[in-house]
């Protein structure tokens, strides 16, 4: 077996010096009625070549934007991620290391979170940032529990126009914490409903919820919301699912954001069917003692050089245990190292100008698709690059018929929203080629071939 | 040699970056919605970034760098055949809200490592979605809540030993329990739990081995002195690095457990993440598990969200599917034989370690240790103590065993080698082990002043803590 | 230009500190007259992902091994290249760095290049290699080279069965050195006829230079060919254009040869249309001095710790110019350090299952394509990896219908050998599945389907 | 730390590869052919290997680890996408040998580059074959070799100037030339070259810019004059990062030169290749160019071979193939302008530097540097010389320049900054420079015993060679 040293030799050795007869009597301490008394029925091994060629296969089997041109968004994020990312995180030194427990040999790890926090910071418009979390859903869940522990309320307002599974994500970490989650209809324009938002909000709500922008590609008006949030004493949580937005919107800590929560996978990580992502954190000085994860802070050494450790642990379960902030310990550490690259390399023009490029690909699909026969855009607000299409008729239906036509032309909203049967999420980002874009609008303006 | 932050490298109108020109016309938002340029972000060009990160590489010890036994934390080899698995096209491209019939391939992995985690760990029924150990002890114990709620009655409590990991009684208080700290000697008593279990307890979180490195041999009368009021058990699987092929919780009794993929099935730790924390359950708690589930239906792989049971979704999308690709590899590799032989070479190395620097090194609890081993800073003198020895290893080449933990030890040092180690840097290991016990004896300003051999010396943790500078303000 | 890190303001400080005008003044020794007038005329440049878009747009137009079942071989194999390996060598410390002239900071190469000089001499029997060479043909040109020198000595005898483009590399080597090139026609075995040879050898000859395996995937008789050769005081050359036979048969040291140059492809390296491929290099102790290339030598260092160097410098060309043993200055480093990791990876065990694997494949195959109506298997000496087949037709013709039914089925000779048409070149390597096989042999019995 | 060899990391018996099972009978050669195991080779398991080697990289120092001013190697920055490229399926997996018609992506790939290389260089036609530099260098002088031989009169010598790289006349003397050395003046003058010039000389080889970073001013003089002679003008292109866009030997007169892609074009160097060294012809050399040529007819690509006058093959197939795929890709990265500017930047750096550090480093040749500039030790105190220097810039972190080349400059510190590195980088190597020319003042024992801060100090090399080990003897 390749990755086990032991000769033959080796084992007679070392059980003697360990002064056992067997390997058998190494487990002796483990009751016989508990051992499993026949070898696991698992498949024979496979060689090196011959698993490549298994998992091949399997990966041959899967759609991918090289073999199908992709319109599907969501929450998971088509974008280019440059060569230097994959292999700078393939350097060992960083993948095959733990958490950074002992500093004098983690300084690589702990500066990238640093590096990495800031640039959180920087993009959200916050103050503080943790380390990261598991990804935008968990992210934005760990929002709600802060914001009900810096609070002490228990009455928490959630749009519905937020990632459906993000909302499902808070509903089942909130569970058995006896906090109320109030749902927040949508309007017209796609975005939280403001009115309605007045009337539900009290002064026992500890947060109202929105995404930013949100799961229907619409930019919310956080300020508007912060406002009214801020005049009751509720928390304003910012959820952001597609945090290339931030190159071009306003942030959500200017907006007036307490807690932004959200999703980093658009920062060089690849889809991946879902992961691993990265759940950003970011929030207020003065909420900094009730968050949650891990925080790298900068400090001297011995020799008064600067160098950074794990701080504010306190916080954490492996010192707080039951009274902690969460219950988190890893986290999502290489993939906030591949944001941290990504991000290094698009620097400040590059963030703009990927952000620009999504927004008007969007738009330019959205005007194509607004202005066919028998397609409209539902929603009046304005979006990123994401939009809302209304079909007239199922649209899973249509999206089957693009897919004949070698396109995935975008996510069905009626698995999520059982009134938007006929409604469809388009994505474009800067890999669709005005072609593809083209193309879809073709499709569907060509009907059955 | 220092290296600047990445902000202090910064040069205005640097690019590192290349995209194609925009092909259609550039379009306006409404200008109340767009910000400034992002204030303080960084401008590199494509080197100055590789460079840079290349360089803070080289201050990291990862596994590849040498022995890296930090107890708990099954630091094994990463194989190199997984890395390439997971970055194959049609795994890394592969979109989570694809139809399913275009995604029969990722579906098919899961569907399988479902099944392999089952088999290794005798539970029916497996969840791949928790993204990390913790995650999945959540899922567990929300689990667990959602079975008495269904019963009728969530209870109040839930037992925890005082050598659990403070994931455990963090994840119990996010269920609304409150924690019982279960005082133990070594291993847990069948009788102990007794006493303590009644009604108003939702159950029982062990860790089998313990983070003593020992077996609970009583865990069979614990289950069923649990069952007996009504609770179920829950299993910390951080340490099944011990025991695949050779004994499995489900058998035991056990009602969940969670797998630490990054541990036990060798995938990365990323200095610190992304794991996969899947869990498996008993066929009573199956209808609980989180949603989608995948499942096999006339030879096609479907997610299936319609179990109305089920405690919902723990996060977005399936899991952490890169994750899981390199966990399957691993599996696929060694086959259920090869699973085993792991858990019993992790098992002699550990002893074989234990064996060698038992004489030096204070040893508190005497039973047969499975795959680490808990020494005590008891015999050091001259006023060193486990913190000197970590500090020393690292001088040595090596990174240091966790230390301080568990928290039933005196400055406890928690050995773990894994299987992937030869004999030869056991051997090295021990006898830098127990070079340091003599420099205690003879030199003890060695230890007190190390580590000398790296960038940075010790850290001021305590002015870190007072005043956080948590980001860089230019 | 991400590239390239000079703004604009840098550009205007550092003209300054230089004390010119502008950019062109730098170039003021240049003469107008030799200057270029216009920009160059290349396509206008590509971004990172439009440039990979292109790229893998034509490399999806090669047939690969995983696209087509392929049997070609002929001095490039299908071997499988663990992970590893790959990973290894893509650590930029080894990939960035230069040749190791400053040992201080080179131990990382240094020590590997030993490593691999030490494989190397193991593998073949022989006392010292060098650092590497460009590939198998041009190290076999040097050996013919170091012969002469070594033997003063100006006729060479060149086995007719040794690769073509080896023949025709050492022709154009020694093309103006008056050095007389021979042919050893083969006999029906495949191998050198030893009784030509035997007639041809005499007391001017400096060496005699065959394949082992030759061309033909015939194992010659190299301990007689050696006993001949030696008789008359002349070296004999092996040229190992597949080394993975090294694992199974004797070692070309053992046998009596005096230089052994092959390609190292074989060990870890991608076949990749030609190159980057690895010349191995390796003589007796007495031709030390005439030997061409690097050489990487033990030593201790001012602290007496083992260290490693390049040495004997003092036959090369950066000391010796126009008298030193080659001109070679640059070689393959980074492929003879892939050939070291597969080499450490493989081992003592490794190395032979693989040989035997791919022996024993190629006479299954050879058998049944040998039992086939209307194909023979025309040379009766034993071979390694690879085998002639005769086809009683054109060859190309049956390569094309193989071709047709997804299957590249080997190398026609005629392109080689004008009398040849009717024959081609199979190579069977571990790569290859007995599935593939009988596919092969059934599409060879099928005729045009 | 110290790693040991990799044969002493072995153990008998362990492995660290995996194959299938055979699938055929297992066949049996005739005994006598068959050997022994192979005595000496290494048995470990993958993470022996993976720590082995990742263990030795760090004890090496390249372009991604810092500053890299090795003069004539262009040490600039390799793109990473352009690693990623040269690994794509298609391209790795593409047999030499494939039938034209399923190789049409790399044929294509050939001739664009060799149009490209064409564009740049100002010669009508390239062969991409040679691997290296100076193999480059052996097929240029052979085909002026072979187009002598044609023209009935092969000639008898070369004429290289005392700056020429070592390849230069070595390589003259495998096409059986004798040398004939010129004395320079830091550049060439054209009367010195007529002086020498005559019916019994093939050529003159010259690089341009030359070694000492000066541009040949009088190239074109000095072509007509061996023009006019009978004899061809070799040029070497080692320096050619100076000039892309700028000025093309093709239109100096020159007729043949080859390129270094591992130099002037960014692919890895690789810890001594492999590189590439395709080479550019005028029109009437093309018949000579070896074969095989990658041609275009018909919107096909094919290779060559009927080429009567070719001088043959220097190698097996077509060229350093997966050099070539990252050549392209740098070219069709920068496009023209991206070149120009490359050269541009190269050279200002090179200035840069040499104003900088000329107050305090004795530079021999006033002309104006382009993308190199040498200083000599002349100015050097207390004993100290070039290669003290050398080594004390590895403790600052840098690898060093060229040193002890040319020879015509007495301890000649040749520096090539390349156009990747910042004004910041350049800034701080200078006071690293200036530092240490400080430091030979006050403190010269600082520069004799440098470097201190690597894993081994100064080797002797000498030992080395008077007494050499080349290879584990066990």
């Amino acid at each position: 077996m390749r990755y086990i040293p032991h000769t033959q030799e080796d084992i007679q050795q070392m059980l003697e010096t360990v002064g056992v007869g067997s390997l058998e009597e190494l487990f002796e301490e483990i009751p016989k009625s508990v051992r499993l008394q026949r070898p696991l029925d698992l498949s024979a091994p496979l060689s090196e070549p011959e698993l490549l060629r298994h998992l091949r296969s399997l990966a041959d089997r899967n759609a991918t934007p090289d073999s199908m041109p992709s319109f599907l968004g969501g929450g998971a994020y088509n974008h280019f991620i440059p060569a230097a990312v994959d292999q700078l995180i393939s350097r060992s030194e960083f993948y095959t290391a733990y958490t950074p427990y002992q500093p004098e040999i983690s300084q690589g790890t702990l500066q990238a979170i640093f590096e990495y926090q800031t640039l959180v910071c920087q993009l959200t418009g916050m103050d503080v940032a943790n380390a990261s979390m598991y990804d935008g859903a968990s992210a934005c869940a760990e929002a709600v529990l802060m914001a009900v522990r810096a609070t002490r309320r228990k009455r928490v307002l959630i749009s519905e126009a937020l990632h459906p599974e993000y909302r499902e994500t808070v509903a089942t970490y909130c569970r058995y914490l006896d906090v109320e989650l109030v749902p927040v209809p949508f309007d017209a324009s796609g975005g939280t409903d403001m009115s309605a938002l007045s009337s539900l909000l009290d002064k026992e709500t500890a947060a109202l919820v929105v995404g930013y922008p949100n799961f229907f590609g619409v930019v919310e008006d956080l300020a508007a919301q912060a406002e009214v949030a801020h005049g009751l004493g509720a928390r304003l949580v910012a959820a952001v699912q597609e945090p290339i937005a931030l190159g071009l919107l306003k942030s959500p800590g200017e907006l007036g954001a307490d807690i932004v929560a959200g999703e980093g996978q658009s920062f060089g990580i690849p889809v991946a069917f879902g992961g691993p992502y990265l759940g950003f954190f970011a929030a207020r000085q003065k909420d900094l003692r009730t968050m949650p994860g891990r925080l790298v802070g900068e400090t001297l050494d011995t020799r008064g050089q600067r160098g950074f450790v794990l701080t504010l642990a306190t916080r954490e379960q492996h010192i707080r245990r039951e009274k902690a902030t969460s219950n988190i310990c890893s986290n999502e550490g290489l993939c906030a190292l591949m944001a941290t690259i990504y991000l290094s390399l698009m620097g400040k023009s590059g963030i703009r100008e990927v952000a620009v490029q999504n927004f008007s690909k969007a738009e330019y699909a959205k005007r194509a698709i607004g202005a066919l026969q028998g397609f409209s855009i539902p929603f009046a607000g304005a979006t990123f690059n994401e939009f809302v299409v209304e079909a007239g008729v199922e649209a899973g239906a249509v999206l089957e018929r693009l897919e004949r036509q070698g396109i995935l032309g975008g996510i069905a909203l009626g698995g999520y929203f059982p009134e938007m049967s006929n409604r469809f999420l388009v994505c474009v980002t800067e890999q669709n080629s005005r072609q593809e874009i083209d193309a879809l609008v073709a499709a569907l303006a060509g009907g059955e071939k | 040699l220092n290296e600047k932050l990445i902000f202090e490298h910064s040069d205005p109108g640097r690019k590192g970056y290349s995209l194609p020109a925009l092909d259609v016309p550039e379009a306006q938002l409404p200008t109340a919605l767009v910000r400034e340029e992002v204030a303080g972000f960084p401008e590199l060009s494509e080197v100055d970034v590789v460079r840079h990160f290349t360089r803070l590489s080289t201050w990291n010890y990862g596994v590849d760098s040498g022995f890296y036994p930090l107890g708990s934390c099954t630091m094994k080899y990463n194989p190199k055949v997984n890395e390439a698995a997971a970055r194959l096209a049609g795994f890394a491209g592969a979109h989570p809200l694809a139809p399913e019939h275009l995604s029969q391939g990722a579906l098919e992995l899961m569907f399988s490592l479902q099944q392999e985690l089952a088999e290794v760990s005798g539970f029916p029924a497996v969840t791949l979605q928790p993204a990390a150990g913790a995650h999945g002890e959540l899922t567990g114990m929300l689990i667990i809540r959602a079975w008495h709620e269904a019963q009728g009655n969530p209870r109040r409590k839930v037992l925890i030993p005082d050598t659990a990991h403070g994931t455990n009684p963090a994840t119990a208080a996010l269920c609304g329990y409150e924690v019982v700290s279960i005082p133990s000697d070594g291993v847990l008593s069948a009788e102990r739990v007794a006493e303590l279990m009644d009604e108003n307890v939702a159950g029982l979180m062990v860790t089998n081995p313990n983070t003593l490195g020992l077996f609970e041999s009583q865990i069979k009368e614990i289950c069923e002195v649990v069952h007996a009021k009504g609770g179920l058990v829950y299993c910390d699987g951080a340490n099944l690095n011990a025991l695949m092929g050779i004994a499995r919780p489900g058998d035991m009794g056990i009602d969940v457990m969670h797998f630490n993929l990054h541990k036990t099935f060798s995938t990365p730790h990323g200095g610190g993440g992304p794991g996969a924390g899947p869990v498996g359950v008993t066929a009573a708690l199956e209808p609980f598990l989180p949603v989608p589930v995948v499942v096999r239906e006339a030879g096609q792989y479907r997610l299936d969200s319609q179990r109305p049971q089920s405690i919902g979704r723990m996060r977005a999308f399936h899991g952490n599917f890169g994750i899981l690709v390199r966990a399957y590899a691993y599996i696929r590799t060694l086959g259920g034989a090869g699973l085993k032989h792991a858990s019993q070479m992790a098992v002699l190395n550990a002893n074989y370690i234990r064996a060698r620097l038992e004489g030096t090194y204070h040893l508190p609890y005497k039973q047969r240790s499975l795959h680490e081993v808990v020494f005590s800073e008891r015999n050091l003198p001259n006023d060193c103590h486990t913190l000197d020895v970590a500090k020393r290893l690292i001088d040595y080449g090596y990174h240091p065993p966790t230390v301080y933990f568990p928290l039933v030890v005196k400055g406890a040092i928690m050995i773990e080698p894994t299987e992937t180690e030869s004999q030869e840097v056991l051997d090295e290991f021990c006898e830098a082990m127990l070079a340091i016990a003599a420099e205690a004896r003879d030199n003890p300003e060695l230890l007190h002043q190390a580590p000398v051999r790296t960038r940075v010396g010790r850290m001021d943790e305590t002015a870190a803590a007072r005043n956080p500078r948590l980001k860089w303000e230019g």
